[in-house]
C-alpha cells in the first residue's frame, strides 16, 4: 500500500470520525454531570435539518449553525427538564427526543420546502469552506511529511478543526478549570456538591446544555461541511456510535479522540477495501461492513478493560423522598 | 406510608400524563392544518373499534410485548440490552431455516420447533456479548450496539446469497411451506356466518406472548432465579455476600432476555410474512426499550404499553389513509407519548402528590 | 440568659411526606462549647442538623446565628454563615484527590491551580494545628475512612466554618481514631468554636461534651448539663424504659472446636496480600471476637471465611474441610455448612435495600428447602416466617412489606440478625453487629448474640468497638497487618495491652502468648 | 379514483417513489382528476392498504417496489373487480387476471449510461456505488459494467455497496466517502443507484471535479455541467399510464419497460449537453437500437444471479 493510499484513508477517516467526535464530546460533558444521554442521535438529527434549512434560506452557512446549535439546544433542555427537574428516566428520555427528532425534521422539512423531507442543495459557495492550512501547497513536496500536512491535515472545514480542538479544551475545562472539577463532581457524588454549597441543577442543566451546542455543531457538520443539505435520517446511527465511543472511551478526551478516530478509521478502511479478492475467493461484502463493529467487540474484548461510568450516572438527584 | 394511594400512582398519573402528551400531539396536529378530533376520531375507531383493527393492533402489540419483555429481563440484571434488534433478526433466521427444511406434519409442531429456535438463536446473538460483559468487562451497551449492526449484515448475506430462492429479485427466503402457517385471529374466532378480524395479521402468537408475559412474570418473582437476578441487579456486592454468582446471572440473564427478543420472530416472520425477509424487525427491538421503561418492568406494565404501542402504530397507519396527516406525525405522537408517560411522569406526579397530602392532611 | 447563643432554633418542624422528622424543635447552644444530640435511630436528629446546614428546608421555624435570625436556604447560605457540617455518610467525590474534595465550592476563582496550591498550603497549615495529617494528594476511595473523616473536617476548616456538626462521627472510627478526634474537638473548642455532636455513644457524650440534648420521635425531650447527668439517665431519656449498658453474661462452656483455620491467605483483587497466614479456632458456645483497627485484613477475614473470596490454606468447619476456591467456595455453600454471617456492611452486602423486609429475610438462603420445593420460591410462607421472626426480633415497623431502606439503620440490623441467628448456625459470623446503631437497640442485639452462645453455638466476632470486644468475648484475637498479633482473655488483658498489639506492638510477653497459640 | 401505495423508502425517496409521485402528479394535473395515495411503514401494513384500498373503491391500485408482489398475491383473488399494478414485483399473470406486472429493463438502461461512463473517462477506471447489496441494485450494477466495457474495453469498474441496514439508502455522508474512495482509486465517473446515499455521491464527484450519473429520475440538475447524464427509469410513466387507463387497464399480463417503451432510457438536457459528445450520443443511440432490435443482448443479473463482467 503507498502512501498515497494510507493518507486518503486517513483523511477519510477524520471526516467520519469529526461527528463521532463531536457527538462523542457532548456526551461526555452531559454523562461526567450525571446525565445520561441517547438523545445524541435526535439532536444531531434536528441540527442537521435546522441549520441546512437556515443556511438555505439565508445564505450565511454562520447562521445555519447557529440555527442547528439552537435546535439542538431545544431537545437538551427538555432532556434537562425531564431527566434535572423532574427527575425523569434518562434514558427514556433520550429514546422519546430521537423519536421526536426523527418525525419532526421530515415533517417541518417537507412543510417547508414540499421536497419530500430534504432541504434544497445548498449552493457550493455557502456551506462551509475547506480550508487549507498554511502554506499546505507550497511544503506538499516534502517527502512524507509533506503530504501529511498538505492532504491530511489541512483542507477541512473549520467545524472539523473546531472539533479537534474540542478535544485538548474539553480536557483544560474538565481538569483545569473550577467548573471541570465541579462539573466531574456533580457526576460522581451530586450530595458532596450540594453540601459544598454549589447547585446540582445549575451544574447539570450547563452540561446538558454544553452537549446540546456539540451536537448542534456535530448535526452543522454533517448537513453544511459534509454535505450540501438534508436527508431525512442522515445520521445513521452516528450518535449511537458515538455514545459506544464514549464508553469505549472511558468518559475521558484523550480517550475518546482515540476511540473515535478509531472508529472512523475503521469505517474508512472498510469503504475503501470492499470486494478485497483472495486468490479467487472475494469477501463479501457484508463482511467488509460487519468489520469495523466486529473488530471493536474484539479491541473491546481484549484490551480494553471494564469501563466504569460516572457513579451517579443515569440516576436523578434526590435528597428528599 | 406512601404519598399517595397505590391506585392514583398507577392510574391516574400515567392518564393524566397520556392527556397531556395527546394534548401536544392535538397542538402539531393543529399547526399543519388538521383536526386533532378528528384524527383521535378515527385513530380510536379504526384500532379499537373493529375486530379488523383490534387484530393490527394486537399484531403489532405482539412484537413489542416481546421485545419490551426481552428488554426488561435484563434490566432487572441492571444490564442494557439494546440488542433486541439483532437478536430478533437472528431468531428469525432460525425460524426460516426450521420452516424451511423441517417437513413439520402440523402447525403446533411447527410452532412449538420455530419457538425453540427463535429463542436458541435470539439467545446465542446475546451470549457473546453476555459473555464478554460478564468475562471481560466489556460494556454490554456498546457490545449489543455492535451485534446488531453485524447481524444486519449477516442476514443480509444470508438472505441474499443462501435462502433466496433463484431469480427472485426481493431478498427474502421462499415462501413457508403450508403446514407451518399459524393460525390467525380470523381464522380462530370466525364462526360461520360472523366472520371476525377479517384479514388482520393477529395469529396465535399473541397468545404465546401473553403467556411470555405470565412466563416472565413467574421468573421474575416467584422463582429463585427471579430472585437472584433482581438482586443482583440492585446491588452486586450484596449477591456476592449471598452466593450469587454475577457471572451466571449476567449471562442467564442475557440469554433469556435474547431468547424472548428472539421470538418475536415467531409473529412476523412465521405468522405475518410467512418467509424471512430483509427488514422484518422493523425497529421493534428499539421501541422495546420504550415499552419495557414505560412499562416499568413488569410484565402487566410492559403488557399495557405494548397495547399502547399497538394502538398507536394501527390507528397512525390508518390516519395516513384517511386523512392528509403525514407518517412522520406519528412519529413524533409517539415519541411525546413516550416522553410524558416514561420521562415527565414526574411532572404530573409531584402536584398530585401535593394534593393528595393536602387532603389527607386536611381530613386529620 | 444574657449570653447569645451561638445557634438557636425555634420552633424548627419538617416533614418527609407524611413522616413527621422534627417536630416544633427549640434549642440553643452556647458559643466555645461541645453539644451533644442523642437519640433513637430515626429520632430525627440528622434532619435537624441538616436543617441547620441548608441541605433540606425546614417546613416552619427560626435559626438564629449568633443572635441573628438567618435564613439558610441552602448549603452556601450554612458556609456563609459559618456553620460546617460532617455528615454520618460522607460527602466526598470517591475518586477526587484530597485537595480537590476540600476546595470543591470553595475555589478562589474560575482556575484550578491556584486554588489548589493555596489549599495545599492551608492545609498543611492545618494539619499541623490540629493534627490532622492527611495526604493531599491521595484518592479518597483510597483513605481509611478516619482519614475520609479527617478530610471532611479538613473542608469545614478550610471554610473557616465557626460551628462544626458531626453527625454520628464515632461510628466508623477505631478508639485510637476516635480519641484523636476528640483531642481535635477539644482544641477546636479552646480556639472558641461551637461544636454539634451526635453521636449513640454515652461514653463519647459524658467524656466531651458540655451540654447534651435528647431527641424522641421527632421531638426535642431534654436538654441537660453533662455534667449534672449520667449514663444511665441519658439512656433512660431517650428510650423511655430503663436500659442495661453492660452485657449481662454467664462464663463461657466452650465445647469441640466448630471452626478451625490455618495458614489461611488472601490475596485480594489490588493484588495486595490482605491475611498472611492466619490461624485461628472458635469452639462451640464460645465467642472469640476480634479486635483491630480496620483495614487490617478482618473484612477479608470473614469474607474468606462467608465464601467469597478466594483463599489458600485451610479451614475447618465441624471437622470437615472447606473448598477454598472451587465450585463449592461460595455463600450458598457455607451457608448449607451451617455458617451463618452477619457481614459488616448491611447496606452493601447484608441487604438488598431495595427488597421489602420479607424478601430480604431469606437473601442467601433463598436455594434452600425451607423457601419452597423447585424452583418457585413459596413466597406466601417466606412472608408469615418473616412476619414472626421481626416479631421475636421486635423489628419496628413489624411491617414484611417495608423495604429495607425504610427501615432505621438499628431495625435493618435486626433484620439481618433475625435472619441469620433464626437459622441456627453452628457458627455464626458477625461483623460491627452495632455500628451506627442506638442504644436500645445494641442491648437487644448483644443479649441475642449471648443467647446463640449459651445454646452452644460459636461465633466469630468482628468490632472495631474495642468496648464492644470486651464486653462479649469470651477470648479476643488481636489483628493487625493481616496476621493474628496474639489472643488474650478478656479478663487478663486491658485496653492499653489490645490496643499495643492492635498497633502491631509486640513485647516479649506478646511474644510468648503467640507461640502458645500457634503451638 | 386510482390509488398509489409507495414501497418502505417513502414517497420522497428522490428514486423511484418519488417518480411514481411525479407520475401520479402529473395524471392529476392533466386529467382533472384525484387520487389517493399512501407511505406504508412496516411490512404487514402491504396487505393493510392493498385491502383498505381495494375495499373502498379505488381502482387500479397502482404499487411499487418488488416486495409488494408477495401480498397482491394474498389478496387479489379477493377483489376481482379491483385492477393492482405491480410496478417492480411480479405476479404470475396465470393466477390473477386483475393483476398487471410492470418490469424496467434497468440493465438496459445501465447498459447505455455504462458506455457513456466508459467513453468519458479518460483515467480507464469507472465507478459503481450501490445502496444494498440486494439483486436489483446488482441488476444496475451488471448492466452498467457491461455497458462500460463494451465502450472501453480497458475500462475498470470498482463498484461498492454503501452498507447493509435501512441506513444505507440515507446515508450522503457514506456516500461521500465511497465516493472519494473510488475517485482516490482512479473513478472518474461514478453512477449511483443507492437513494438518498446518492446524494452524497453526486455532490462529492461534482466538488472533486468529476462525473456522476445519476439514477431514476433525472438528476442532471443537482449539479448542472457535472452529472453526465442520469439512467431513467420511468416509474412516472407507468404510473401514468396505469391511471390513465384506469379501469379499463389491461391486466392478467407482464409488461416489460424496455428502451423499446422508452421505460428506461438516459437523460439529455440543457444541464449535461455539453457533456455529451456528438460521438458518444451516436454511439449510445446505436447501441439502443440495437439492443430494441434485438442484435444486443445485455445479461439481466436476476435472469440467473450471475454478471459475465463483475464480481459480487
Ligand atoms: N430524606 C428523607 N426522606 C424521607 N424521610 C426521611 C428522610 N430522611 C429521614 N427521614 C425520616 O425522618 C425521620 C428522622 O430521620 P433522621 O435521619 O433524622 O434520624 P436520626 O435521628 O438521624 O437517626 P439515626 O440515629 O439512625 O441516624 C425518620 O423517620 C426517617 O424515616
Ligand atoms: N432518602 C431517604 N428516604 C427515606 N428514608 C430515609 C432516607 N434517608 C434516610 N432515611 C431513613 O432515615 C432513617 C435514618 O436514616 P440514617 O441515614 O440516619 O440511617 P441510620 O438509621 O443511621 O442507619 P445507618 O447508620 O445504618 O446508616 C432511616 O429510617 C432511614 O430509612
Ligand atoms: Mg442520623
Ligand atoms: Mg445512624
Amino acid at each position: 500500500m503507498d502512501l498515497n493510499t494510507i493518507i486518503q484513508v486517513l483523511d477519510s477517516s477524520i471526516r467520519l470520525s469529526t461527528p463521532l467526535l463531536l457527538a462523542c464530546l457532548a456526551g461526555l460533558f452531559s454523562e461526567r454531570a450525571g446525565i445520561f444521554d441517547i438523545g445524541l442521535e435526535g439532536k444531531m438529527l434536528i441540527a442537521a435539518f435546522f441549520s441546512a434549512a437556515i443556511t438555505f434560506t439565508s445564505g450565511n452557512v454562520w447562521l445555519g449553525l447557529l440555527a442547528g446549535i439552537g435546535a439542538s439546544l431545544a431537545l437538551s433542555a427538555i432532556h434537562g427538564l425531564a431527566s434535572i427537574t423532574f427527575r425523569g428516566n434518562q434514558l427514556i428520555s433520550g429514546v422519546a427526543l430521537n423519536f421526536l427528532a426523527s418525525g419532526l425534521t421530515v415533517l417541518i422539512a417537507q412543510n417547508w420546502f414540499k421536497q419530500g423531507g430534504r432541504t434544497p442543495t445548498i449552493p457550493e459557495e455557502q456551506r462551509f469552506q475547506e480550508i487549507t492550512l498554511p502554506f499546505a501547497d507550497a511544503l506538499r513536496d516534502i517527502p512524507l511529511l509533506g503530504p501529511i500536512y498538505s492532504d491530511l491535515l489541512s483542507g477541512h472545514s473549520a467545524l472539523a478543526y473546531i472539533a479537534f480542538a474540542m478535544v485538548p479544551l474539553t480536557w483544560w475545562v474538565l481538569f483545569r478549570t473550577r467548573f471541570g472539577l465541579r462539573l466531574r463532581a456533580v457526576g460522581e457524588a451530586p450530595d458532596a456538591v450540594d453540601t459544598a454549597g454549589v447547585s446540582v441543577v445549575g451544574l447539570r442543566f450547563a452540561a446538558v446544555a454544553i452537549c446540546g451546542v456539540l451536537c448542534g455543531v456535530a448535526g452543522a457538520y454533517l448537513a453544511t461541511s459534509l454535505q450540501a443539505g438534508f436527508v431525512k435520517e442522515m445520521t445513521a446511527g452516528r450518535g449511537y456510535i458515538a455514545l459506544a465511543a464514549l464508553i469505549f472511551a472511558k468518559w475521558r478526551p484523550w480517550y475518546a479522540l482515540i476511540a473515535c478516530l478509531l472508529f472512523g478509521f475503521l469505517q474508512a478502511v472498510a469503504l475503501r477495501f470492499q470486494n478485497i479478492d483472495l486468490g479467487g475467493i472475494v469477501i463479501p461484502v457484508q463482511a467488509m461492513e460487519a468489520l469495523p463493529y466486529i473488530l471493536t467487540v474484539v479491541i473491546l474484548a481484549g484490551f480494553v478493560g471494564k469501563a466504569i461510568p460516572p457513579r451517579a450516572g443515569g440516576e436523578p438527584y434526590v435528597k428528599e423522598r | 406510608m406512601d404519598k399517595m394511594p397505590a391506585w392514583a400512582d398507577a392510574v391516574l398519573v400515567p392518564l393524566i400524563s397520556i392527556l397531556l402528551a395527546a394534548g401536544i400531539s392535538a397542538l402539531v396536529i393543529l399547526a399543519i392544518g388538521e383536526n386533532p378530533v378528528e384524527a383521535f376520531m378515527i385513530m380510536v375507531k379504526e384500532a379499537l373499534s373493529t375486530s379488523r383493527g383490534i387484530g393490527y393492533t394486537l399484531y403489532y402489540a405482539t412484537n413489542f410485548i416481546f421485545t419490551g419483555l426481552a428488554v426488561s429481563v435484563a434490566f432487572h440484571a441492571r444490564m442494557f440490552n439494546i440488542g433486541g434488534e439483532g437478536q430478533a433478526m437472528m431468531g428469525g433466521l432460525g425460524v426460516a431455516l426450521v420452516c424451511l427444511y423441517v417437513p413439520w406434519p402440523h402447525w403446533t409442531l411447527a410452532l412449538f420447533g420455530a419457538a425453540a429456535i427463535s429463542a436458541l438463536f435470539g439467545a446465542a446473538w446475546a451470549y457473546i456479548p453476555a459473555y464478554l460483559q460478564a468475562k471481560r468487562g466489556s460494556h454490554i451497551v456498546i457490545t449489543t450496539i455492535m451485534f446488531n449492526f453485524i447481524a444486519f449484515s449477516v442476514l443480509n448475506y444470508i438472505l441474499v446469497n443462501v435462502l433466496r430462492p433463484q431469480g427472485s429479485m426481493d431478498p427474502a427466503t421462499a415462501k413457508f411451506p403450508e403446514a407451518t402457517f399459524l393460525p390467525t385471529f380470523q381464522s380462530m374466532f370466525s364462526t360461520a356466518d360472523n366472520v371476525m378480524f377479517r384479514n388482520a395479521p393477529a395469529n396465535v402468537t399473541f397468545f404465546v406472548a401473553l403467556a411470555a408475559c405470565v412466563a416472565v412474570y413467574f421468573l421474575i418473582w416467584r422463582t429463585r432465579l427471579g430472585y437472584e437476578i433482581r438482586a443482583f441487579g440492585h446491588s452486586e456486592t450484596g449477591a456476592r455476600y449471598a452466593g450469587i454468582s454475577p457471572v451466571k446471572i449476567t449471562i442467564v440473564s442475557m440469554l433469556i432476555s435474547g431468547g424472548l427478543a428472539g421470538m418475536m420472530a415467531l409473529n412476523t416472520t412465521m405468522g405475518e410474512a410467512e418467509r424471512l425477509v430483509l427488514n422484518a424487525t422493523e425497529g421493534a427491538g428499539f421501541i422495546g426499550i420504550a415499552v419495557a421503561l414505560m412499562g416499568r418492568s413488569h410484565p402487566f406494565g410492559i403488557l399495557l404499553a405494548a397495547l399502547l404501542f399497538g394502538f398507536m402504530y394501527q390507528g397512525g397507519s390508518e390516519l395516513a389513509f384517511w386523512t392528509n396527516i403525514p407518517q412522520q406525525l406519528i412519529i413524533v405522537i409517539q415519541a411525546l407519548v413516550i416522553l410524558f408517560t416514561g420521562a415527565l411522569d414526574n411532572m404530573v406526579r409531584m402536584p398530585l402528590e401535593k394534593l393528595f397530602l393536602s387532603i389527607r392532611k386536611g381530613d386529620a | 440568659m444574657t449570653e447569645t447563643a451561638a445557634i438557636e432554633l425555634k420552633g424548627v418542624s419538617k416533614a418527609f411526606g407524611p413522616v413527621q422528622a422534627n417536630k416544633d424543635i427549640s434549642i440553643r447552644v452556647m458559643p466555645g462549647t461541645i453539644h451533644g444530640i442523642i437519640g433513637e435511630n430515626g429520632a430525627g436528629k440528622s434532619t435537624l442538623m441538616s436543617i441547620l446546614y441548608g441541605f433540606y428546608k425546614a417546613d416552619s421555624g427560626e435559626i438564629l446565628i449568633n443572635g441573628k435570625p438567618t435564613e439558610i436556604p441552602d448549603s452556601q447560605a450554612a458556609i456563609a454563615a459559618g456553620i460546617g457540617m460532617v455528615f454520618q455518610h460522607f460527602k466526598l467525590v470517591q475518586n477526587f484527590s484530597v485537595l480537590e474534595n476540600v476546595i470543591l465550592g470553595a475555589e478562589d476563582g474560575p482556575m484550578l491551580q491556584p486554588s489548589l496550591r493555596k489549599a495545599r498550603g492551608v492545609l498543611k497549615h492545618l494539619a499541623e494545628e490540629y493534627e490532622l495529617q492527611v495526604d493531599p494528594d491521595a484518592l479518597i476511595e483510597d483513605l481509611s475512612v478516619g482519614h475520609q473523616q479527617r478530610v471532611e473536617i479538613l473542608k469545614a476548616l478550610y471554610r473557616e466554618a465557626d460551628i462544626l456538626i458531626l453527625d454520628e462521627p464515632t461510628g466508623v472510627l477505631t478508639p485510637a481514631e476516635a480519641d484523636h478526634l476528640f483531642r481535635i474537638l477539644k482544641g477546636l473548642r479552646e480556639e472558641g468554636k461551637t461544636i454539634i455532636l451526635i453521636t449513640h455513644k454515652l461514653r463519647e457524650i459524658m467524656e466531651i461534651t458540655d451540654t447534651v440534648s435528647v431527641m424522641r420521635r421527632g421531638e426535642m425531650t431534654a436538654t441537660v448539663k453533662t455534667s449534672e447527668t449520667s449514663p444511665e439517665e441519658l439512656a433512660e431519656l431517650m428510650v423511655g424504659r430503663k436500659v442495661l449498658l453492660r452485657v449481662d453474661k454467664a462464663p463461657a462452656n466452650p465445647g469441640k472446636p466448630v471452626l478451625e483455620v490455618e495458614n489461611l491467605h488472601h490475596i485480594d483483587e489490588a493484588g495486595v496480600e490482605r491475611l498472611k497466614g492466619i490461624s485461628l479456632n472458635v469452639r462451640a458456645g464460645e465467642i472469640v471476637g476480634i479486635a483491630g483497627v480496620s483495614g487490617n485484613g478482618q473484612s477479608e477475614l470473614m469474607r474468606v471465611l462467608g465464601g467469597y473470596g478466594h483463599a489458600t490454606g485451610s479451614i475447618r468447619v465441624n471437622g470437615e474441610e472447606l473448598d477454598l476456591t472451587g465450585k463449592h467456595s461460595d455463600g450458598q455453600s457455607r451457608r448449607a455448612r451451617g455458617i451463618g454471617h452477619v457481614p459488616e456492611d448491611r447496606h452493601h452486602e447484608g441487604l438488598i435495600l431495595d427488597y421489602s423486609a420479607w424478601e430480604n429475610m431469606v437473601f442467601g438462603y433463598h436455594r434452600g428447602p425451607e423457601t419452597g420445593s423447585g424452583v418457585l420460591m413459596d413466597n406466601k410462607a417466606i412472608k408469615a416466617e418473616a412476619q414472626a421472626k421481626m416479631d421475636r426480633f421486635d423489628v419496628r415497623p413489624p411491617n414484611p412489606w417495608l423495604s429495607a431502606k425504610n427501615f432505621s439503620g438499628g431495625n435493618q440490623q435486626k433484620i439481618v440478625l433475625a435472619r441469620e441467628i433464626e437459622r441456627n448456625p453452628d457458627l455464626l459470623l458477625i461483623g460491627q453487629p452495632t455500628r451506627g446503631v442506638d442504644i436500645g437497640a445494641i442491648e437487644f442485639i448483644h443479649q441475642q448474640i449471648v443467647q446463640l452462645r449459651d445454646a452452644g453455638k460459636a461465633i466469630l466476632l468482628v468490632s472495631v468497638e474495642l468496648d464492644e470486644i470486651m464486653s462479649l468475648s469470651d477470648r479476643i484475637a488481636v489483628m493487625f497487618d493481616g496476621e493474628i498479633m496474639g489472643e488474650r482473655l478478656p479478663a487478663e488483658t486491658n485496653q492499653t495491652e489490645l490496643g499495643l498489639l492492635m498497633a502491631g506492638v509486640t513485647d516479649t510477653n506478646v511474644a510468648q502468648t503467640k507461640e502458645q497459640t500457634n503451638g | 379514483d386510482p390509488a398509489l401505495i409507495y414501497d418502505l423508502g417513502g414517497k420522497f425517496d428522490k428514486s423511484f417513489n418519488e417518480a411514481a409521485f411525479g407520475g401520479a402528479e402529473r395524471w392529476a394535473q392533466e386529467t382533472g382528476g384525484t387520487y389517493k395515495d399512501i407511505e406504508i411503514q412496516s411490512e404487514a401494513q402491504r396487505e393493510q392498504a392493498l385491502r383498505r384500498f381495494a375495499e373502498a373503491g379505488f381502482n387500479p391500485v397502482v404499487t411499487t417496489g418488488f416486495a409488494i408482489a408477495g401480498s397482491i398475491d394474498a389478496v387479489a383473488a379477493d377483489y376481482p373487480d379491483t385492477k393492482f399494478v405491480t410496478i417492480d414485483g411480479w405476479v404470475d399473470p396465470d393466477k390473477h387476471s386483475n393483476v398487471v406486472s410492470i418490469l424496467f429493463s434497468e440493465h438496459e438502461g445501465s447498459y447505455l449510461v455504462g458506455m457513456m461512463a466508459g467513453m468519458a473517462s479518460e483515467s480507464n477506471t469507472v465507478g459503481f456505488i450501490g445502496g444494498m447489496d440486494i439483486p436489483l441494485i446488482r441488476k444496475f450494477a451488471c448492466g452498467y459494467a457491461q455497458g462500460v466495457v463494451a465502450a472501453n474495453p480497458d475500462a475498470k469498474v470498482v463498484s461498492n455497496m454503501t452498507g447493509t441496514t435501512p441506513a444505507a439508502w440515507n446515508d450522503p455522508v457514506k456516500g461521500s466517502e465511497l465516493a472519494r474512495a473510488q475517485i482516490s482509486q482512479g473513478a472518474d465517473v461514478i453512477y449511483a443507484a443507492a437513494g438518498g446515499t446518492g446524494i452524497g455521491v453526486l455532490q462529492t464527484a461534482a466538488k472533486e471535479n468529476i462525473l456522476s450519473i445519476g439514477v431514476d429520475s433525472n438528476q442532471n440538475h443537482m449539479h448542472p455541467g457535472q452529472v453526465l447524464t442520469s439512467m431513467l427509469k420511468r416509474v412516472d410513466v407507468a404510473v401514468f399510464d396505469s391511471m390513465t387507463a384506469g379501469a379499463d387497464l389491461e391486466t392478467g399480463t407482464v409488461k416489460v419497460f424496455g428502451l423499446a417503451e422508452e421505460g428506461v432510457g438516459y437523460a439529455l438536457d440543457e444541464n449535461n449537453a455539453p457533456l455529451v459528445s456528438d460521438e458518444m450520443k451516436a454511439a449510445v443511440d446505436a447501441a439502443r437500437e440495437q439492443i430494441i432490435a434485438g442484435d444486443l443482448k445485455v445479461h439481466d443479473y436476476s435472469s440467473d444471479d450471475s454478471c459475465p463482467v463483475l464480481k459480487f
